[in-house]
């Protein structure tokens, strides 16, 4: 009976490229083994889940970084029958994500032990989390797109609801949960209308039915439509203005080092879905987005900034700005699709790319000397916790003041060069208005990264000199995030050579 | 009597997601909002099947399969967070957790 | 000597140089000698520098000595350069000389006041600037030494600076005039601008050989013209004069009376040749403007009681004479009675310094008298002066206000009788003034108790130190019509004109020629017209102040100065202070409002919009939807089905 | 025979959605959700998607609806909910724009593109030709998808038992 | 050509220098406070001796960039480390070399607690890199990056050290000029991007390249220079953009004062001559008579504006707004004389209002007031002191033999060959710069000095040691200008040539006629 079935049917199993996938597998698999092993051994002593969790982040990206060489040489292909594209946008974006989590891994122990609920969970959850991002990242097909997401979002819901000390916590988790649900669906939703319109979910067959079969006004409305509903879950994701309406509730409720997750992991990720599924996959309707993306980096970078400057309590501050970065690179997706889909294209990928990598890197840092006034103030984030911090704790202060400094985009910061990148991009696609209300934005939130510096070196202290001790791992993780700042502030070149390469990814 | 056309069955299935995504918008307790997310993401099935059926392409369905796991692992930890919650807060609905503002 | 001319400015350089190291060790009076020999030396020179040019052919009487290059760029070449020629050698003859004589008369008059050394550092530092302003090559050079007096006679008019009154006046100066330099150096644009040089043998040259527009011409002398007005106090910027005699006496006669105020006429001699060159009307402005000055100036000096400010008042008017000397061409007689009233003047300020000295820094006339007697020096020269300035015959006054009237009547004959009214005031008003200084009953004695600082006051004689220069500048103020006298056909031939030859080859190009007018051959009945005035004038004084025939008619209209510092003020303190006070609040409201209220609007946008964020999460999924549907409508309906 | 089937699911389809969000009682709009899912289920049975019909009632309104009622009861949140006061006014309002607006569009886009959608040659749906498709399908093609709704599983599990499980504090009390 | 050893990069060490002091400064202990105004101080004096070097290296003849180093940076981008130096920005060089060392070692920042003396000294040799830097780049990217760093560290030394209303003048100063920034920034790239279509070929940010090469349609040069002059109208400050100035200098610190008069308002002016008049000569030249209005305007009513300040220091800053307004009048008046004016004019500004608000500080350090009200009759309690003031008030003022008077005499004797009715009105300037100074001068100076001011302490000698250099460079400058015209002008020259090439303008030159003299 079963020989027969065998007999009529021959079903070969796909061929899967184990290396290719190596730094996925080493993300999920650390986590397995966290949770297995954790879950049978007594609390593990010290920072080690941390560190462990770090480690587990630094062999993906270090394979990541292996792979990139084998792509330079054999060119981008795609892995699995074509689920997920194996290019270098992909793995920059898992570099990009792997670094984050590393960063947040080592502040997130020092923030669990001193509130005493240090576990694997958490752990495993980040990691989990970072496995759907870099998928997300690299996901050649829509479902594959959306399965990844949801895997990011699961756990960054719980993420966000993990501190039960708080209400706040769980008031976000909650927020974000439903709102979360509401945009997932509009985004499956739009997956089905791509579907009817190209007959499929992968992302090179849609490419493939495009230049063979172009329908003209308006006949592929589905397709449209579908794109409009993409636009709207992944928007959501990346916090983009109007469906960024979470992200300051989330940012501010949820525990300190979650929030620097999302900021970094989650934008990157749902950035990179974003390119994936604008740039990649329609380009022969770069005409119709083109506009709405417009629209919605004005938004964002107007109301972002503009909002960011009344708030009182460092988080939102934080929140807010995202918003407004979220609105820079939107500027340079803009650019992106003046020209998705030729053969030689400007330097809009590149520079979205830069940008996540440098922003993911500037927010965790920012956030982890937040979570350190924070805890040394009750958890009080409000600016006030701030005032005299360089008083108490200098270098805490200079560290904040370079990644504050940075977001501005002052010259010799990796920010300056973030955001010069993505203008120079706009401005080479000639479109100088977006980019002059970008810069303008951008003069908008300066004032409130002042606002920031000023409470921290100008005005009195509360507190006796020293309050703030900097644990070991969080202040590695603050160092290395400052002094990568400053680094590639001044010596950008080879981060710049390598993102010239995302160009070419897998079609 | 005419058949049901692809078209029939996506205009219901617009109509449905259409009450789901309303149904988020007016009712407060967090569960009856869960329920409406399922409404949506059962409409975004039928759309799916539907098209399936239309094309003779079974990718259509494969993506409902992995839609009903997602669907029920969003419930499952959705579940989870509003237990923890109305453990700590009991009969709380959308519209008390309203601390975070501005 | 002309190749060392450059010491003349050189030597009071030093002496500034010394004093302000070394002022205060030296102190007083080493510092006075100091500064006075510095310009003893430097009237040595000059004079050295006379007899070379005397040595030479009258048209070669022309040297120029190049110091280095000042501002040289590109097209526009200015040089640090000194001209000697017989009008800038004549000046810094008598500038050094009659300075010397008041560095002197200084020395006593300072006597005692803790700022001593610190006076004679700015004394030098003006004759520094004076010399440098009638030696320059260039206007630019003149310029340099125009705004060096201007400076120093700012210093020294508020020397005595905590006096509130002194400060402001010399502010006043100071800007008063600023608004002159403002013609100068648009005179000097225009000038670079026309010729491409700013050097007075280029320009002039240019004005004589024609190739300079006569417009352009007329531009340039006006706008020289509107400098002069500023710096020798013509109407109607003459305000600063009156006020500067806040300053000490001796700067007074000085810098107030015999030099720098002169600077403009002798700028304007400077650039005859461009006057010459300029329309008609432009020499006729000059001429009326000083007429009118003069006229108005001797009105109001009649009902002056302050001593300086009589003197002050009737400075104006007689350096209105010297511009209505040339408006109607007479360079000479303008030169001429520069240097007549510059002795005579000096003389009278200084006797005047010498009476405020006896009587204990008291100024009011009214409160003097009966003083010949107590300061018979002082008294006497005194009147040496006061006969000068009157145009007795044969004082030195007479010849050269002789001449002025001459050229005006050719001119015009209203200039002239304006010229000859003035005359009558200036000898009435003079008169008065010896009168009632020096005659009539000494009204000081029922002031005694003001001054009963030393028990029973009595105004004393100055010290020598103080008189000889007095004594000296008595000789000149009597003498010094014999360098231009005319012939009226008695005088012999070696004697006549020598100003007239020797200023010659300068200012033959603008000089006015009148030997064949009517006026010329009746010079000496003219001559003898202006005594009969100054006589009558005197004669008035004499009947009303010391016989007490009439009532004295002192109109308050003209102690006040005819109201127009007042109204000036008025004005600058009212309406113009209010436009300014207007300008700061535009700044501060509007400006300024303009770039905070766009602050403001920001943050409040952000209040409003923040609103929105309600912290219900059924809101948010509102807004969400919204967004929802708007970008549904727009690839809906704006990219697909319409 | 088809146009009928289709009208009486689409009914028990709107009338369970309706109800869901007009019932004050949860647990009566959880059985309305039931009906929905049923409904969904017969269409899918007419579109030829037996496996996933058969899915559709075993897990959906098997699993999910069970595990909501669940909770419900579990919680006590089952006191019905007054929907007579709305604390937003705007909001009842702008749901019924949002929705309207959002079917409205999206239909438009249906009709538009109704002749456009392609047609192609029906699945074979005898026997179980269709449970063998979808295994091909599921196992070839989306091999990936599939295994990776396997680390789906596994963030729901751990996020779950994080949430749930009692903290030290609750533990000690 | 140039006489510098081409191994030595005397360019990029007068930047680095500074910035290694910072650098320094920030590693040492803050326990030790007395080393960090030892390293400031030594590392801006050599920081200033290589300047003064510099000046005596420099070729006069030569009107080209000298001294240029040049190295790739990024190359993905096209930008170089190109650094270079010619007369125009020569002094300016100078001067910060030399106002620096003054600053640091001259001004005590009155810190109550030690520890602030690390960050005090840290930003000031930050600030004077960045200054080097803008003065010295020679490529677009560059300069912008030192443009916008200088804000920093004069942020915090407003912020940190000023009065009372320091951090919101510090604000505001940041964020008005980043707004500037802003338009230069896009601006900036679109001239790369446009260049490249243009004349030039490949992408590349070198300025000399960009201004040699390439040609904009006249209306795009238009848009291009207007990002630029945008920022710099703000920097200088052009009316109406200039109400940041008032706050900031008051506000400010006496070093901070004395540097941002001295040199960072000179960012802009020195910026519309190097990026404004020299890249888009076309689009300059056009929009003069804008420029030309507004620098009059600037001129008389920031007099106006000072005229009626009751703050000193606040009346000094209305000062620079009427000062800056010659030195913009001449820029943009394209004759060798108002533009060599002009460049001599920034350095004049730099030392007469550094030095006045170096004695506004130490009046401030006597009487712990600014109040113009509340001073008087100083000048009888400390004559050295108001004889000192007094000299460089006279400068400022413009009066001849003093620097002051060289410069604005070119700028007005220049322009008035091409704009000769905005001369006629802005010549007036030098009446109302006599009313406002005097006039403040008879209020705190003159008069019978009052309980208060009785003992105003006298200059003291290490006070009169820094005042010494400005007053001896106000008084050498005004009788001998030649050695620094005569640097300036072949630069000025070879500017004003690239004009005349790019446009039909042809600089009018005074017919010379020669008559010898004297008869």
């Amino acid at each position: 009976m079963s020989s027969a079935i065998l007999a009529q049917d021959v079903f070969t199993t796909p061929s899967v490229e184990w290396w290719s996938l190596s730094p996925i597998i080493a993300l999920v698999s650390g986590a397995l083994l966290l949770l297995v092993v954790g879950a049978l051994t007594p609390r593990w002593p010290g920072n080690c889940y941390a560190f462990y969790t770090a480690l587990t982040s630094a062999v993906a990206g270090g394979l990541a970084m292996m792979q990139w060489d084998d792509i330079s040489d054999e060119g981008a292909s795609t892995l699995v029958r074509g689920a997920l594209a194996f290019d270098t946008l992909a793995q920059f974006l898992t570099i990009t994500v792997c670094a984050a989590t590393l960063l947040v891994a080592l502040i997130t122990g020092d923030e669990l032990r001193r509130a005493g609920n240090d576990g694997p969970e958490i752990y495993a959850l980040f990691l989990t989390a970072a496995a759907g991002a870099v998928v997300m990242g690299a996901a050649n097909d829509l479902i594959v797109l959306f399965l990844g997401l949801e895997t990011l979002s699961l756990a960054l819901y719980v993420l966000a609801a993990s501190d039960r000390e708080r209400t706040a916590s769980q008031e976000s988790g909650i927020k974000y949960f439903v709102l979360g649900g509401f945009a997932s669906a509009f985004f499956l939703y739009g997956i089905a209308l791509i579907y009817g319109g190209t007959q499929s979910t992968n992302i090179s067959e849609i490419t493939q039915s495009f230049r063979t079969s172009v329908l003209i006004d308006g006949q592929d409305s589905l397709v449209l439509a579908g794109i409009a509903l993409l636009i709207v879950g992944l928007g959501f994701k990346v916090a983009a203005v109007p469906f960024h309406v979470w992200t300051p509730d989330v940012y501010q409720g949820a525990p300190t080092n979650v929030t620097a997750f999302m900021a970094s992991v989650g934008k990157a990720a749902a950035f990179g879905a974003m390119l994936r599924v604008l740039v990649v996959a329609m380009p022969f309707h770069r005409d119709d987005w083109r506009p709405a993306i417009w629209v919605l980096a004005l938004l964002s970078l107007v109301v972002g900034s503009v909002l960011a400057i009344v708030q009182s309590d460092v988080k939102r501050m934080l929140a807010y700005s995202s918003v407004s970065h979220a609105g820079f690179i939107l500027v340079g997706i803009e650019a992106a699709g003046h020209d998705a889909g030729e053969s030689v294209v400007g330097d809009g990928l590149p520079s979205v790319m830069t940008y996540l990598l440098l922003y993911s890197v500037l927010t965790v840092g920012s956030f982890a000397v937040v979570s350190l006034v924070a805890r040394n103030n009750g958890g009080d984030t409000s600016l006030a916790a701030f005032s005299g911090l360089a008083k108490r704790r200098p270098t805490l202060a200079l560290g904040l003041t370079v990644f504050l400094l940075a977001q501005a985009g002052v010259p010799l910061t990796s920010g300056f060069i973030a955001k010069w990148g993505v203008i120079q991009a706009a401005v080479e696609q000639e479109s100088y208005a977006i980019s002059i209300v970008a810069m303008v934005a951008a003069v908008v939130a300066a004032f409130l990264y002042l606002r920031i510096m000023v409470s921290v070196w100008l005005q009195a202290s509360d507190q006796p000199v020293g309050t703030e001790a900097i644990p070991f791992a969080t202040g590695l993780a603050i160092a290395a995030a400052a002094v990568f700042t400053l680094f590639v502030g001044v010596w950008p070149g080879w981060l710049l050579g390598a993102t010239e390469t995302v160009t070419n990814y897998a079609r | 009597m005419a058949e049901p056309t692809t078209t029939y069955y996506m205009i219901l299935a617009a109509v449905l997601f259409g009450i789901g995504a309303t149904g988020l918008l007016v009712r407060r307790n967090p569960l009856i909002m869960f329920m409406c997310v399922e409404l949506m993401l059962n409409a975004v099935n039928l759309t799916f099947v539907a098209l399936s059926n239309r094309f003779g392409n079974i990718d259509g369905q494969t993506a409902v399969f992995f839609v009903m796991v997602v669907a029920a692992a969003e419930v499952v930890v959705g579940l989870g967070i509003v237990i923890s919650i109305l453990r700590r807060r009991p009969g709380a609905t959308a519209d008390d957790l309203a601390e975070l503002k501005g | 000597m002309l190749d060392v001319i450059w010491l003349i400015p050189a030597f009071p350089l030093a002496g500034f140089i010394l004093i302000l190291l070394f002022g205060r060790k030296l102190g007083e009076p080493k510092a006075g000698f100091l500064a006075a020999t510095m310009v003893l030396a430097s009237f040595v020179v000059s004079v050295g520098a006379y007899f070379d040019l005397l040595s030479m052919d009258a048209h070669d009487r022309h040297h120029v000595e190049t110091l280095f290059s000042w501002v040289p760029v590109s097209s526009l070449q200015i040089n640090m350069a000194f001209l000697a020629d017989p009008l800038s050698i004549a000046m810094c003859l008598f500038v050094t000389g009659v300075g010397f004589l008041i560095h002197l008369f200084a020395i006593g008059y300072m006597h005692g006041d803790p700022k001593f050394s610190k006076f004679f550092l700015y004394l030098n530092l003006f004759v520094l600037s004076m010399t440098l302003l009638v030696l320059g090559e260039n206007l630019l050079v003149t310029f340099l030494g125009w705004e060096g007096v201007g400076t120093c006679s700012y210093f020294l008019i508020s020397f005595w600076h905590t006096r509130d009154s002194a400060a402001t006046a010399g502010k006043k100066a100071f800007v008063t005039n600023r608004i002159g330099d403002w013609g100068f150096m648009l005179a000097m644009f225009l000038g670079f601008e026309a010729v491409g040089s700013v050097s007075y043998g280029t320009l002039n040259g240019a004005a004589e050989s024609g190739v300079l527009a006569q417009s352009t011409a007329t531009a340039i002398a006006l706008l020289l013209f509107v400098g002069a007005v500023g710096k020798s106090a013509q109407l109607p910027l003459y305000l600063w004069l009156p006020d500067a005699m806040e300053g000490p006496t001796p700067v007074s006669a000085l810098i107030h009376a015999a030099t720098m105020v002169t600077a403009g006429v002798f700028l304007m001699t400077r650039m005859n040749p461009m006057l010459a060159a300029a329309s008609d009307y432009a020499p006729t402005i000059i001429a009326w403007v000083g007429a009118i000055t003069a006229l108005f100036a001797a009105t109001i000096a009649v009902a002056q009681n302050d001593i300086k400010k009589v003197l002050a008042y009737s400075t104006v008017s007689q350096l209105g004479y010297m511009f209505l000397a040339v408006g109607s061409g007479a360079y000479v007689a303008a030169i001429f009675h520069m240097v007549t009233h510059a002795f005579f003047k000096a003389l009278m300020f200084l006797g005047s310094g010498s009476v405020i000295h006896g009587m204990h820094e008291e100024q009011d006339m009214r409160k003097m008298g009966k003083l010949l007697k107590l300061m018979p020096v002082t008294a006497s020269t005194f009147i040496v002066g006061w006969l000068a300035i009157a145009g007795v015959f044969p004082f030195s006054g007479f010849w050269s206000k002789d001449e002025i009237l001459l050229f005006a009547l050719v001119k015009s004959p209203v200039l002239y009788a304006i010229g000859l009214v003035t005359a009558v005031l200036t000898a009435f008003y003079m008169t008065r003034q010896v009168i009632m200084v020096f005659f009539g009953e000494a009204k000081w004695e029922s002031h005694a108790e003001e001054h009963g600082a030393h028990g029973e006051f009595k105004p004393h004689e100055s010290p020598p130190i103080m008189l000889i220069p007095l004594v000296v500048l008595a000789g000149l103020a009597f003498a010094g019509g014999i360098i231009q006298l005319p012939s009226f056909g008695i005088v012999p031939e070696a004697w006549r004109h020598k100003l007239e030859q020797w200023l010659e080859p300068v200012i033959e190009a603008g000089e006015a020629h009148i030997t064949d007018t009517g006026a010329y051959d009746n010079k000496a009945w003219l001559a003898v017209v202006a005594s009969a005035c100054a006589f009558a004038g005197i004669g008035a004084a004499i009947a009303i102040y010391a016989k007490h025939k009439a009532k004295p008619i002192e109109p308050k209209i003209l102690a006040d100065a005819w109201k127009y510092d007042a109204t000036v003020s008025a004005f600058m303190g009212g309406p113009g202070r209010k436009a300014f006070a207007a300008v700061a609040w535009f700044d501060k409201t509007i400006v300024d409002g303009a770039v905070n209220g766009t602050g403001k609007l920001v943050q409040g946008t952000g209040g409003q919009i923040r609103k929105l964020q309600t912290g219900n999460v059924r809101n948010y999924a509102g807004i969400v939807g919204v967004g929802v549907v708007l970008l549904l409508a727009w690839f809906v309906l704006g990219r697909g089905v319409l | 025979m088809q146009m009928i089937v289709f009208v009486l699911a689409s009914l028990m389809v709107l009338t369970g959605a309706v109800s869901v969000i007009v019932m004050k009682n949860p647990v009566h709009a959880a059985l309305g959700l039931v009906l929905t899912l049923f409904g969904v289920a017969v269409h899918f049975v007419s579109l030829d998607a037996h496996f996933l019909a058969a899915v559709q009632v075993i897990v959906y309104a098997g699993a999910i609806v069970v595990l909501f009622l669940f909770v419900i009861m579990l919680l006590g949140v089952d006191k019905s909910e007054d929907l007579s006061i709305e604390p937003f006014p705007i909001q009842r309002p702008l749901a019924i724009v949002v929705g309207g607006g959002i079917i409205g569009l999206l239909v438009a886009a249906i009709v538009r593109a109704r002749d456009t959608i392609s047609e192609g040659t029906p699945l074979e749906s005898g026997g179980d030709e269709n449970i063998k498709a979808l295994a091909r399908n599921l196992y070839g093609d989306h091999v990936f998808a599939f295994e990776l709704t396997s680390i789906l599983l596994i963030v729901a599990v751990a996020g779950t038992v994080l949430m749930t499980r009692k903290s030290k504090k609750e533990v000690g009390k | 050509m140039s006489a510098a050893p081409v191994d030595f990069p005397i360019l990029s060490m007068l930047v680095f220098m500074p910035a290694a002091g910072a650098l320094i400064i920030i590693l040492l202990s803050k326990r030790r406070p007395e080393l960090m105004k030892l390293v400031a101080g030594i590392t801006s004096v050599v920081t200033g001796a290589m300047s003064i070097w510099l000046l005596d290296a420099f070729d006069p003849q030569n009107d080209g960039y000298q001294f240029v180093s040049k190295h790739p940076w990024i190359e993905q981008w096209g930008i170089s480390w190109h650094l270079g130096v010619d007369g125009i920005s020569l002094f300016l060089i100078v001067l910060t070399g030399v106002l620096f060392p003054l600053a640091i070692l001259g001004i005590d920042p009155h810190n109550e607690d030690p520890a602030q003396d690390k960050p005090y000294f840290a930003w000031l040799l930050l600030l004077e890199a960045g200054v080097m830097g803008s003065f010295l780049s020679l490529d677009l990217f560059l300069f912008f990056v030192f443009f916008e760093i200088v804000l920093v560290p004069m942020y915090f030394l407003i912020g940190g050290w000023g009065y009372e209303g320091r951090v919101q003048a510090a604000t505001k100063f940041f964020l008005f000029t980043m707004i500037g920034s802003a338009f230069m920034l896009v601006s900036i790239m679109a001239t790369v991007f446009l260049a490249k279509n243009n004349g030039v070929g490949h992408i590349t940010f070198d300025l000399v390249e960009i201004a040699e090469n390439a040609s904009f349609a006249a209306s795009t040069g238009r848009w291009l220079f207007f990002g630029f002059a945008v920022a710099f109208a703000v920097k200088v400050p052009i009316f109406p953009l200039h109400t940041w100035l008032p706050d900031a200098h008051t506000q400010a610190p006496t070093a901070g004062s004395v540097v941002l008069a001295g040199v960072m308002l000179k960012l802009g002016t020195y910026g519309l001559l190097r990026f404004g008049v020299y890249l888009f000569p076309e689009a300059a030249h056009w929009s003069r008579a804008i420029w030309l209005t507004l620098a009059v305007i600037g001129i008389i009513y920031g007099a106006i504006a000072a005229t009626m300040q009751k703050d000193l220091k606040r009346l000094v800053a209305y000062s620079s707004v009427a000062h800056l307004g010659f030195i913009v009048l001449g820029t943009f008046a394209f004759t060798t004389q108002a533009i060599t004016g002009s460049v001599m004019q920034m350095i004049n500004h730099g030392i007469s209002t550094g030095a006045l608000f170096l004695l506004v500080g130490m009046i401030y350090e006597r009487r712990h007031t600014r109040q113009i009200a509340d001073l008087n009759g100083i000048q009888k309690a400390a004559p050295i002191f108001a004889a000192g003031f007094m000299v460089v008030m006279l400068s400022s003022i413009g009066v001849p033999g003093l620097n002051g008077f060289v410069g604005e005499y070119l700028i007005l004797t220049g322009t008035f060959l091409t704009a000769r009715w905005w001369v006629v009105v802005a010549s007036t300037g030098v009446i109302l710069a006599a009313l406002y100074l005097l006039w403040a001068y008879q209020r705190v100076f003159h008069g019978e000095p009052d309980e208060a001011n009785r003992n105003f302490p006298e200059l003291k000698l290490k006070e009169a040691a820094v005042l010494l250099p400005f007053i001896g460079i106000i008084v050498f400058t005004g009788v001998y200008p030649k050695p620094m015209l005569s640097r300036i002008e072949p630069s000025v020259k070879a500017l004003i040539a690239h004009v005349e090439e790019k446009t039909g303008f042809v600089e009018p030159q005074p017919e010379q006629i020669q008559v010898e003299d004297g008869e």
